[in-house]
């Protein structure tokens, strides 16, 4: 267990108490960012029935190899923070600290890559609403495709971003020793942060990356 | 105008009667719980206000055995009406096979009606006393809703698709139609009205003043406007397929895919002529995309159709 | 050092899973490319949402949490995708947004 | 500051008195320091509830602004008064600000924000300075969405329909829909914030089922908030993102289905007008056992079915579908599910009427104001079963049967139910009585006007006239002009207690720290509360609503 005293707001009795509704609000926090991604889980859902060729077409035209290795990239980094939440509690402070700068490279190191995806899009003529053009006989499903595709990625990035600066942030203070702001719990809830926004891509990736590779 | 319009609603179509029965029924049965909820609540104030004499002693604070039936007995309420009124609401989607078929199509902010024989009328619909009438309706901008309250009937009307309403007219009059889904400035102005007339009455009023052709003739003027004929006309020089017959024909497309021909297929073809080529064909036909109305291709739609019936009408001996 | 040692060999699960996806969807399975797919990302979610976010050994509320979540996005899921899968619908062949304005000439 | 010692130390041994614990000096939350700064800087859930009272009220009456000119309007059939764009504009401005500025922070925000931690014996919210920021943020939706409306308005209506609303509008549908969006964050807030603080800050002794109603009421509506609140979120950037750029899920001509859009607003909305009840029954759960001295009637029924209401409230969104197209099969559904949200209602009805069976009754304010929200909850629920039963609806639905419904429910359920609980904790929040005759006069008022707006609506509903109407047919203009005289009265009756609360925060006489001699351990402290809440964490040792008829309330006569 933790050996440095945990600051203690006013409002808790205790460290446990504290730690508890933390831990707990993060929780309640992601189950309201699953919801929020419903409606375009759903929009999908409605996309692939109502237009599954179109679909099936427009997602080969995605880059699958940038896709793959990005999840790989996003994979380690959750085995990474997951290290350093680990680590942080049995006091390695230093290893958390390398763990955490780790972690964040790999999240930049993902934007990176799919910011060069986006330039191929942009490229091929696959941003709809502003450069758009497609098969004729795709061309409203695979609009929809490439819309929701946006989106989707969109704001995963988003997401990935505010990973990325707590992250850093948290990092950051472990660098400068400040060991009681960035405690075990707090760079715990960090990670929880950091893992549903993975778990947000495991779905993504076969939903925009795999459908029909193989063909029709 | 007033006068056309009493106080009280009138029950005008078959569904009218129905909806009022369960409508009573239900007001009786929530109103005798109102009543007696409510009697119950002036009751117990007067009853129990601080100070009486009332008898306080063992004041219950619970008893599972009256939860359990005023949960029960709602409940079994509840699955009652349920089932009634989706008996009726079923009915209210299952228009009868001979029912006449009308087109509908909603605009900001006007109703524009066609009868079979191609009469068309705006904001108003005239239909005849006793006959089923099936209105087929789309929306040619945003969601409007077809109501008559004289008739206790109501359906959305939503672009890209068609719904479908009908109602069989009981009683003589004119009645209110009104848009009932928001729709934008003019929501309120677009109402109009339904004539109820006999139908002797009715069929004369059809052919009357209507210089309008059917509207599969309408469409073969179309057929040959736009230039369709030019090309897909037996003797043209252009290689392009035959249309006749075409809805419900299987049709082989290039890509190796086949499809049947619906009207979806026939409007695709004509605004977007590349997306469904057929096999052995050259992709030459242009889009007619900006250039041709929705009617139009309705009208085009029901000429071919039509052509399929006399394709079959000849290979039948 | 166990604790390490454990988030390695989820990792290494994540990444055979990983291949295992990638592979299979050059496979012409017809549906069972998406089953298999999204079989593995459950799988795949599992595991992270277990053991790198110990789930397993979180308290009763957050447990119920999770589960809430899910269900109600289920739910989303299933009573909308109960109207999709009975709706009749009829496509109207009319509707071309580029002709609102042009196309109709009938005076009021 | 005054932090109580050390907890730990002061947790044991403390018995609980009925008497209310003497307060450790004259400073409470409100008089601690004056300062605008320490206003808005606080992290006190009882200053930040202040605020969010300020706020809501101001919306109130805007909205209730725009709601007058529409009964203005309607006063005669023809559209006279505005044109039929103002009048587009003025009822969506009135939607959405009185669902999203009002009735949703209402009682949540105001007086659970309040009284939560208090109820539960806690110092404050699990995370007071989200909660601060929750007001905030409610403050930047509400502004922003209040400029988008002055600044040319909205007429999409608060439903926001596609493809209207993506294509065909022509008015401020974003800025409208970023302002909901903000506002929606702060409901995230608020809700995450209520949730958590009831699972892990509550003292010791107060088990889940020692828990007031009210607490109950405000968990379960947080649940919907946070559940549903982003499914709304997400769905308007949809619309946002398909008006800006064409491309998108929700209009016809770009492949998409308007009928989708439905799905996904109702998802939240139907819910979200639980978010507006819920609290009010918990409201009123205490205000009644309280006045007729009585332990609350079926204490875990009524737990259960304030849970029951949340839960199945999110499988009927699509009752407001039954004529838009969906399929036959799917509205069956839905309106059986309808059915049964209905009777977990129905049974708080019920065990509210018991509760006053061998009470001791007092006819309060506070109480008047609940046995009118009892009244006009039972009326607007009951033609809830009209509008659930399908073919009923088809007539009914989108009619001024609707209005009549919803408003029974929301106004005549809702703000009664905010106003009663206003009453009755005014003497805590402030310290100070209002004068009683004038707070009896203002529910009779508000409870007639109601009435006499809003009833004749049901009339009109039946004879068929269309709700969003402008102008309407000569002969609904009898009952349209009854409903507008009933609003006048109505408005009168909002505006009265503005001026006799306002009257007694300077004038009115000291109400102790219960005056009501309720239970509740917000009553344990002094009024008004020091910042802390309690000089020391109370143990909780028995059940709630240990009332017994036999004490008369010393206060009223």
């Amino acid at each position: 267990m933790n050996t440095e005293a945990m600051q203690i707001a006013e409002q808790f009795d205790s460290a446990a108490q504290q730690r508890e509704a933390a831990t707990f609000g993060m929780w309640i926090f992601l189950a309201t960012e699953l919801m929020f991604f419903g409606p375009l889980f759903f929009g999908y859902l409605y996309g692939r029935t109502h237009f599954g060729e179109a679909f099936g077409a427009a997602s080969r035209h995605t880059d699958i190899a940038l896709g793959t290795i990005n999840t790989t990239v996003l994979l380690t980094s959750s085995a990474a923070i997951a290290s350093a939440a680990a680590a942080r509690r049995l006091g390695a402070t230093r290893l958390a600290m390398r763990l955490l700068f780790v972690t964040a490279a790999l999240g930049t190191l993902f934007l990176v890559l799919k910011g060069i995806e986006y330039r191929h899009e942009w490229q091929e003529h696959l941003v709809p609403g502003l450069r758009f053009s497609f098969a004729p006989q795709y061309t409203d499903g695979a609009e929809i495709f490439f819309f929701l595709y946006f989106v989707l990625t969109g704001l995963h990035a988003v997401h990935l971003c505010a990973g990325i600066v707590l992250t850093l942030f948290f990092a950051l203070h472990l660098r400068r020793e400040n060991l009681l702001f960035a405690n075990e719990e707090k760079i715990e809830i960090a990670a929880l942060y950091w893992h549903f926004v993975d778990v947000v891509w495991i779905f993504l990736y076969p939903m925009l990356y795999l459908i029909e590779r193989a063909g029709g | 105008m007033s006068d056309h319009f009493p106080m009280l609603l009138a029950d005008a179509s078959s569904a009218a009667g129905r909806f009022d029965w369960l409508m009573l029924s239900l007001l009786l049965v929530t109103g005798a719980m109102a009543v007696l909820l409510a009697g119950l609540i002036i009751f117990f104030s007067i009853r129990y206000r601080k100070g009486s004499a009332a008898d306080r002693t063992n004041p219950p604070s619970g008893a599972r055995g009256l939860e359990a039936a005023w949960t029960i007995f709602p409940l079994l309420m509840f699955l009652g009406i349920f089932t009634w009124a989706a008996f009726d609401y079923a009915q209210l989607y299952r228009a009868p096979d001979d029912a006449l078929p009308v087109f509908v199509v909603a605009k900001q902010w006007m109703w524009k009606v066609q009868h079979p024989n191609g009469r068309r009328e705006i904001d108003e619909l005239h239909v005849p006393l006793g006959e089923a009438v099936k209105l087929v309706m789309t929306s040619q901008d945003v969601i409007h809703s077809f109501f008559v309250p004289a008739f206790r009937v109501k359906q959305d009307v939503v672009p890209g698709r068609y719904t479908s309403l009908w109602f069989k007219a009981t009683k003589l009059g004119t009645y209110h139609l009104f848009c009932a889904e928001y729709c934008g400035t003019d929501h309120a102005g677009m109402r109009g009205r339904v004539i109820v007339m006999p139908p002797d009455e009715y069929a004369r009023w059809l052919q009357q003043g209507n210089t309008e052709s059917g509207i599969a003739a309408q469409g073969f003027a179309l057929f040959r406007k736009y230039g369709c004929s030019g090309c897909h006309s037996a003797g043209s020089s252009v290689h392009a397929p035959d249309l006749t017959g075409l809805l419900g024909r299987t049709v082989h497309l290039q890509d190796g895919r086949s499809l049947i021909a619906d009207e979806n297929y026939v409007r695709d073809s004509i605004l977007l002529p590349k997306k469904d080529v057929v096999a052995g064909y050259a992709p030459v036909m242009p889009s007619f995309a900006g250039q041709v109305s929705e009617e139009d291709i309705l009208a085009l739609i029901e000429y071919l159709r039509q052509t399929g019936a006399d394709h079959d009408d000849r290979q039948r001996p | 050092m166990g604790d390490y040692k454990r988030q390695l060999l989820i990792w290494f699960c994540l990444m055979v899973l990983l291949a295992a996806t990638f592979s299979s969807a050059w496979l012409e399975l017809g549906f069972w490319n998406t089953f298999v797919n999204f079989a593995i990302a459950a799988i795949k979610a599992a595991l992270v949402v277990i053991f790198f976010m110990h789930l397993r050994r979180g308290s009763r509320a957050i447990r119920v949490a999770a589960f809430i979540a899910l269900f109600m996005i289920s739910l989303l899921f299933v009573i909308s995708g109960s109207d999709y899968a009975t709706r009749q619908v009829q496509s109207a062949p009319w509707q071309a947004p580029q002709q609102l304005s042009s196309a109709i000439t009938v005076q009021r | 500051m005054t932090i109580a010692s050390d907890p730990e130390q002061n947790r044991a041994n403390v018995p609980r008195t009925d008497e209310p614990v003497a307060s450790s000096g004259s400073e409470n939350y409100f008089s601690r320091d004056f300062s605008l700064k320490s206003w808005l800087t606080t992290h006190d859930h009882k200053r930040i509830a202040l605020l969010y009272m300020a706020s809501i009220i101001a919306f109130f009456f805007i909205g209730g602004a725009a709601a007058t000119v529409i009964r203005l309007e309607l006063a005669t059939p023809q559209g006279d008064l505005v044109t039929a764009d103002t009048y587009n504009k003025l009822f969506t401005a009135h939607g959405v600000i009185m669902v999203w500025m009002f009735l949703i922070p209402s009682i949540p925000s105001v007086l659970g924000n309040f009284l939560m931690p208090m109820m539960i014996g806690a110092r404050d919210l699990a995370f007071p300075r989200l909660n601060l920021a929750s007001w905030y943020v409610y403050m930047t939706g509400g502004i922003f969405t209040l400029l988008a409306l002055v600044l040319g308005g909205v007429d999409t209506g608060w439903t926001f329909y596609t493809p209207f609303s993506t294509m065909f509008s022509n008015s401020n549908v974003i800025l409208v829909m970023v302002g909901v969006f903000i506002v929606g964050i702060s409901s995230i807030m608020t809700g995450l914030n209520f949730i958590v603080t009831v699972h892990t800050m509550r003292a010791p002794g107060m088990t889940w089922f020692r828990l007031p109603l009210f607490v109950w009421a405000n968990y379960a509506t947080s649940i919907i908030l946070v559940l549903a609140t982003p499914v709304l979120a997400m769905t308007l950037v949809l619309v946002g993102l398909e008006r800006l750029l064409h491309v998108g899920i929700f209009d016809p001509a770009l492949g998409g289905d308007p009928l989708l859009f439905q799905h996904l607003f109702w998802f939240y909305s139907h819910p979200a007008v639980y978010i507006m009840v819920l609290p009010a029954m918990g409201v009123v759960s205490e205000i009644i056992p309280c006045f007729a001295r009585k332990r609350v009637f079926g204490y875990r029924f009524m737990a259960y079915a304030i849970l029951g209401i949340a839960i199945i409230g999110f499988l009927v969104w699509g009752h407001h579908m039954f004529v838009s197209g969906q399929s036959v099969y799917a509205g069956m559904v839905f309106s059986l599910l309808s059915f049964l949200v209905a009777v977990p209602s129905a049974i708080k009805v019920f065990n509210w009427t018991a509760t006053l069976y061998k009470g001791s009754i007092t006819f309060t304010a506070p109480m008047l104001y609940a046995l009118g929200f009892v009244g006009l909850f039972t009326i607007g629920g009951l033609t809830g079963l009209f509008l659930a039963s399908l073919a009923l609806d088809v007539h009914l639905t989108d009619t001024y049967f609707v209005v009549a419904h919803f408003h029974y429910i929301m106004v005549g359920g809702a703000v009664m139910a905010y106003l009663g609980g206003i009453h009755f904790w005014w003497p805590k929040i402030t310290g100070r009585l209002y004068p009683e005759i004038w707070g009896r006069v203002a529910a009779v008022l508000i409870f007639c006007g109601f009435n006499l707006t809003f009833f004749p609506q049901y009339l009109l509903g039946y004879e068929g006239m269309p709700r969003r109407y402008h102008s309407y047919p000569p002969e609904f203009q009898v009952l349209n002009i009854l409903s507008s005289a009933g609003a006048s009265i109505l408005a009168i009756g909002y505006l009265l207690p503005m001026f006799y609360l306002a009257w007694s925060l300077f004038y009115g006489k000291r109400a102790g720290a219960n005056p009501w001699q309720a239970t509740g351990l917000e009553w344990q402290t002094p009024s008004p509360p020091p910042k802390d809440n309690f000089d020391t964490t109370p143990v909780v040792t028995e059940e709630p609503y240990a009332y017994t008829p036999q004490i008369t309330s010393g206060l009223v006569q």
